[in-house]
This record gives structure tokens, C-alpha cells and sequence, in this order.
């Protein structure tokens, strides 16, 4: 294996890992959509049948499609294919952002480009470059009860992403409730980053070392 | 009630150069496909197009795009054709970056005679710049205006003789709320069929709001877009 | 037959005198929405299967019912038992004045308590007595691109309804298209009452003495 | 997803003095009749309706008003129950009259999270009174708020038991937009069905709305309200 696909085989393990771990989050009943990215993967691990996905392109009870069965007419907010749950419900793009935006959506898991220590996110835009794109990150964020983060803890190239203040637009002023990397889990509380976890084998040490924001140690409270 | 109309390029006349077309589809999930292709045979120019996305590259409304017919665009999502950012570089292209939601909204809007109304999404952020901000209850909220447009090209599944339109699974998208939001709304589907074989439950744009039909010939397949 | 029974078959005559003279104005295609009242009869009258009924409480194609088909659940906005046409549909009640107020209705035939000589009307409330009931009223005044008022001419205590100034408060700033009575039908044109024709035996002269609006003779116009 | 509950007062076990309380139906059409019974049964009072009428003298809502359990009413036509006029000259009930589309709206609105929006509707007009007027684009507009609710009492044709609910014909009127608007949405349906049963097309509140069904123990007939 060369070293670039012994990498890509990291990066997607490592994706795999955080996805893994932000599944174990929820508990049905509840309303779940699944951002683009790492947050897509999160659905392999539901195995709880009272979590349905909502997805924003039209539909509640996204579920896994064997490649046979895959449908073009039938895809998720990334415009991946996906299948329809037992159940399963379809409507128009006003209506599905009235769910979002009305607090009708339990969860929500977000990839991101950042997260400040308040648990202030941006993640639709880079400085410098075109800003085009928005989406439904902006909506997701007012309006899902709850918002948790799925992302890796650095950048590629090693540098981090969970920020003392965000260098890029935020995409709300509301603080995300739970970030999930594949080195810890912290939790936002009162807009305090508190480090509730460390996934195996890490060390806070190494916590310490890849994250700038500022945050409380909460591994040893109940 | 609307009409059927055989001929692509008779059933987009109406498009005038200048105009605000609404594009429905989801990248091209539910996309109409063949007026589309027709806009790009037609010598029109100036156009303001309202869609989610603006294609791909090269694809859908990108041929569009590289046509140069586009003055503007309102959308949430341009990332996914890489040609809307050199065009926008060469400032050959005006953008409005509205999120998905309030771009789905503000049509509705549109649609139901409001004039404008009050969301939290964008408050405090880049999109908010300009926008009149205004607290309700203790919330912050900004001022969204209602969107309209001259005509609308939409994509259904079935639809009777009447205009009523259903749609297939999630190719719905945005085209029901743009079917209320603009002067003149032509259609592609699938299939044309008698009144009363949709069952009233079936039927998501009822027929008041349709104006022309063509029946669809090209078609998103696993393959992509092929000719029916 | 007693004088009351005489008024009251009198007065079912002219309902229908009126609403089948109504009836004349609409031409297919076109969406339609008639009000309670007089406005309801209208539909007896329709033969053009392009002229479509909407009814504000949830219906486009909206047909009369035979007693032994009628639904409980299946009513106009009077309440009253009607049937479905082929091709009709169900939306709730947002979904059903969105069409009202967004102007995707072609014609809206209304009834009056009072109209003054600009077309502007009172239908919804009598000074003195308590306001409680406004319904689809205003929605469709605003909303319908053209307005038909089917209506008497007068009350029944033969008091004047077609006035220089509506003393009841009124129902919108805009203007009606069309003024439809057993008498005469009047034009609305730049807020100027138009008369354009008598009914089949009544003179100028008795419009003149049962209208206390001001209007323009334009019964020689073509 | 909704929990489906035998007894009805179990069901009611939300609904807390003071609190504001939507109830679907047009007239008695589509009324949560078994719902509103059980309201009536309920030690409950200084409760806000909202609701396009307060029922007919005696019957449905008409009751609740008789129980002087209501303080205030907000609806499009209150005239249909003339007990509701009496009450209100003797200044036992407080009445906020808005257009019938202002009222679907104004919910739709709440439920979408939505602070307030501009209408035409009701401009220039005794009803405007006091509401903030607005021009956009050389239209005026008056600027409604969303209307939101504790608790939605509504009524559909099926439900399945993920809490789906299908409607029947011109029964669904208000329903679907209060259970969008409300903090707690209980349904009370002819019929409960297993997931599936229901075909997506079929489905028009979905069932992240609602949060508890029972079966309907009185129907509407055409001899009127009776016992199931």
C-alpha cells in the first residue's frame, strides 16, 4: 500500500470512528438530519428503528439503499441515493425548512470548517474564496433542538479547527451543543467548551496540543 | 386549467429577455430537464434565474451559464458548478446567496400574496448584512422579502388533462412552491393522463396553478440525463 | 297561498334571477369562489365544465350533490353538502387562502350588506350589533383578480344598499369589478359606478329611485 | 412519534389552566369531537381557544363556553354560536376576530418558525386597527404576527402508528397547520393503521408533529354527532 492510500484508508477510518461514536447519541423516539460529510456516515450506525432521518431535499425515513435498488430520483441532502423507510414521508422544500426552522427536527449533526470556544460554528464560507454555497446550514442551526458536531479534530495539513474565535463567517450566532472528534467529545455549556470524553488511546495531553480554544476538564465529573 | 403543448419552443414563448425564471430541481433531482435544453436553444438573454443550484458544469443550467444568459442568479447552493465562481470573478454574474430556507420560504411567500416576513436563520451573520433586524417576543429575526417571478419551469411526475400535478418521491423539491410564485408556470412530466385517474390525495399542485405542459424528453436516469 | 308564503317564493325568485345572471359572467377556464348566499345558488347555473369552484375551506371542484350522495364531511364554506367534481382536489386551510390572497383566483362572487359608489363594500359587520364574524370575507377582496357582487337591490324593508358611502364598516380598500342585482348590473370603472344594463323589464327610472350612489347611464355604450 | 392512548382524559393530561389551546374543524367539520368532549369532562378553565368558530350554541366549543371555561377566543366566525355574543356583552370572554386566511396563515407561520409576516388582508379596514402598516414594492401591508399554541386538539381520517396522519376530504381544513404550531399536538383519528399502510402520497402531516392519538369515540353523521 502507498503511502497516499495507506492515508486515504486513515482519513476514511478515522471518519468511520467519529461517526461511530456520534450514533451512540441518539435515542429514539427523536428527529435526526444528517449534515454533509462525516454526518452522512453516521447513518450506517443507527441501528435504533425509532430514530428517523430527516433529510432537507423532501423526506422523513431516509434509510440505506442496496446499489440495485438505487433510485436517481430518490437522494439525500447531498444528493446521494438513498431509500425510503417503512413509513416514510415526502414534501416540498418550504415545508421541509417549516419543520427545520419551526423546531420540529430533534438533532442535528454538522460537519464544520470551525468551532469558536462559545460553540460558535462556520461552515459554508472561506475568506478569499467565492462564497456560493449556504445551503441548509444556517437553517439547521435555529432551528434543531439540539446540534451536534461530527468532524475531525485538525485539518489535513495539521493545523486546528477548534478555535479561540472562528477566522471564518459563522453560520449563526446559536452555540452547538456537542462536538465529536476522533480524539474527544466536548460538551457547550453556558458557552464553555467542556471536555467530557476521550476517545481510546488519547490522551488529554494530545487534547491539549490540537485544540486552541480554551476548555474546561469535565473527564472526571459524573 | 392548463394547456398541452407539443412543442418545446412554443410552450417557453412567453420567456422574455430580461426576465425572472424560476428553476426548480435539486441539483437535477426534478429538474426540468427538457425546458431547460429548450431556454438553451431559445436567443434570449438578461434572464434573473431563481434555482437552488445552478447545474453542473456544462450541465443543465450550466450550458446556460457558459451561453451567458444569465444576468443573475438567486440561489443557496453555486458550489456545485465550478463555472458560477470564474463567471462571478469576471463579475459576468450578479449573485444572491440566500439560505434554503428562506429561499424556499420567500417563494412561498410569493405564492400566497405575503409581502415579506420575519426568520431567525442568517441573524448575526455575513447574510444578514443589510437586512432589517427587528426583535419579536425577545427573538432577534430578520426581514425576508417575498420572491416572484415571471415564469416558473417546473418538473412533475403525472399530470391530467386539467393541470393537477404529482410529483415522484424526492424530485418534489422545490418545483409545488415555485408553481405558485410566478406569472406563468409551464411543466414537463412523465406521463399525461385523463382527469380523475390522480386521486385527490395524490394531487400536490392543484391545476389552478398550471399553465402549459410538455411531456418530458430527457430524463435523469443512474446513468444521467438521457434523451426519452 | 298566503302573503308571507308569497314574499318568501318572491324572494327565492329573485335570489335565482340574480344568481343565474350571474352565472352568465363567468366563462371557462376560470377558478371560481362564491361566497354564502346568493353567491351560492350561482353554481346551479353553470354549464361551462371549465368553470372551476374553489371553496376556502379546502376544495377545488366543487359540484352539487344528490341528497342520498351527500357527506357530512364533504361542505362549502356555507356548510353546506356538496360533492367533488373529477379531477378535484383537498389542501388545508393555509394552503387554500394562499390560493385566495396569492390571486389564484380568476373571480370571486360575493354577497353585501352595503356597496358605495367607488365598489367599495360591507360585508362583515353592523355598527351596534357584536363583530364576530369576518371569515374568508377580506381574503377574497384582496385576494380574487376580479370581484362580482351578486346581491337585492335593496333591503328587505326596501332601504337603499347601494349608497353614496358605506355606513357599516368596510370589508377592503378595493373596488369591486361588477355589481349584479335583479334590477341592473353596474360596472365598477376608476371607482365610478357604471350602469351597463337593466334586467328584463325595469326602467331607469326605478334604479334611479332604489340606488342612492351616483352613477354614469352607460346603457347606450356598446 | 406519537404515543396512542386509550383513555382521553389520559390523553388531555397536558392541557393546565391558563393555557392556550388550538382546536381543528371547520364548523363541526373535521372537529375533534371525542377531543372536545373530553375537554368538557376536564377541571380546566381561563383556557384561550383558538379556533376558526367557538362551535354552535350547546354543541362542540359551544359547551366549553358555557362551562365559562374559556377567557379568551381568537377565530374568523364567531357568529355561528350565538351564546358567544351574550358572553361577550356581559364581558365573560375576550373575542380577537382575524380574517380566516390571516388565521391559517399567522398558525402556518408559528409553526414554521416565523416571527410575523405582511398581508394585505384587512388593510384600510376596521381590522387593521392598531396593527403596524407597511408599504413594500407600493403595496400596503399590515404586519401579523404567528400564532402558536401549548396545546393542538385536532382531528384526522387515519393515522398509522408512527403517527402519520392521512385526512378526509374537506374534514381537513385547519388540522394539518395547528399541528405544526402547537408544543404538544394530540390527534384523534376514525382509524390506526400500521406503518405502511399508509402510502407516502397519502400522508400530510408527517408524523414528527404529532405526540398523541386516540380513535374517535363520536363521529360526525349526517343526523349529526353520535356515539361510535
Amino acid at each position: 500500500m502507498s503511502t497516499r492510500e495507506k492515508t486515504i484508508v486513515d482519513k476514511k477510518e478515522i471518519q468511520h470512528l467519529i461517526a461511530k461514536r456520534a450514533a451512540k447519541e441518539l435515542e429514539g423516539p427523536c428527529i435526526v438530519n444528517l449534515g454533509i460529510g462525516i454526518p452522512t456516515l453516521v447513518a450506517e450506525y443507527i441501528h435504533d428503528e425509532n430514530v428517523f432521518l430527516h433529510t432537507e431535499n423532501g423526506l422523513l425515513g431516509v434509510t440505506d439503499v442496496e446499489e440495485q435498488d438505487m433510485d436517481p430520483n430518490l437522494v439525500n441532502a447531498g444528493k446521494l441515493p438513498v431509500g425510503e423507510a417503512i413509513g416514510a414521508s415526502y414534501f416540498n422544500s418550504a415545508d421541509s425548512f417549516a419543520m427545520i426552522r419551526g423546531g420540529h427536527i430533534d438533532v442535528a449533526i454538522l460537519g464544520v470548517l470551525q468551532v469558536d470556544q462559545t460553540g460558535v460554528i462556520a461552515n459554508w464560507a472561506v475568506p478569499g474564496k467565492n462564497i456560493m454555497g449556504v445551503g441548509g446550514a444556517m437553517d439547521l442551526l435555529v432551528g434543531a433542538k439540539k446540534v451536534i458536531l461530527a468532524m475531525t479534530h485538525t485539518n489535513k495539513d495539521g493545523s486546528r479547527k477548534i478555535l479561540k474565535e472562528c477566522t471564518y463567517p459563522i453560520t449563526s450566532t446559536r452555540s452547538v451543543d456537542k462536538i465529536i472528534t476522533e480524539l474527544a467529545i466536548f460538551e457547550v455549556v453556558n458557552k464553555t467548551l467542556r471536555l467530557v470524553e476521550l476517545m481510546p488511546g488519547v490522551t488529554i495531553e494530545e487534547v491539549r496540543e490540537k485544540t486552541e480554544a480554551d476548555f474546561i476538564d469535565s473527564l472526571g465529573d459524573v | 386549467m392548463a394547456n398541452i403543448r407539443q412543442d418545446i419552443h412554443d410552450a417557453l414563448s412567453c420567456i422574455k429577455n430580461g426576465h425572472t425564471v424560476m428553476v426548480g430541481g435539486f441539483g437535477l433531482v426534478g429538474a426540468p430537464l427538457t425546458l431547460i435544453d429548450g431556454l438553451t436553444k431559445k436567443d434570449v438573454k438578461d434572464l434573473t434565474i431563481i434555482s437552488n443550484n445552478l447545474g453542473e458544469s456544462g450541465k443543465g443550467l450550466g450550458i446556460l451559464l457558459n451561453q451567458n444568459k444569465i444576468k443573475k442568479a438567486i440561489g443557496s447552493y453555486f458550489t456545485s458548478n465550478r463555472d458560477v465562481g470564474e463567471k462571478y470573478q469576471k463579475g459576468e454574474i450578479e449573485l444572491q446567496l440566500l439560505p434554503q430556507g428562506t429561499l424556499a420560504e420567500s417563494m412561498r411567500a410569493g405564492g400566497a400574496g405575503i409581502g415579506g416576513y420575519y426568520t431567525t436563520t442568517g441573524v448575526g451573520t455575513q447574510l444578514a448584512e443589510g437586512k432589517e433586524e427587528r426583535e419579536i417576543n425577545g427573538i432577534k429575526y430578520i426581514f425576508e422579502p417575498a420572491i416572484r417571478a415571471d415564469v416558473a419551469l417546473i418538473r412533475a411526475y403525472k399530470a391530467d388533462r386539467l393541470g393537477n400535478l404529482s410529483y415522484y418521491k424526492t424530485a418534489r423539491n422545490f418545483n409545488p412552491v415555485m408553481a405558485t410564485a410566478a406569472n406563468m408556470v409551464i411543466v414537463e412530466v412523465d406521463e399525461i393522463v385523463e382527469p380523475g385517474e390522480l386521486s385527490p390525495e395524490e394531487i400536490i399542485t392543484p391545476h389552478l396553478y398550471v399553465d402549459y405542459i410538455v411531456e418530458a424528453q430527457q430524463v435523469l436516469t443512474k446513468e444521467g440525463v438521457v434523451n426519452k
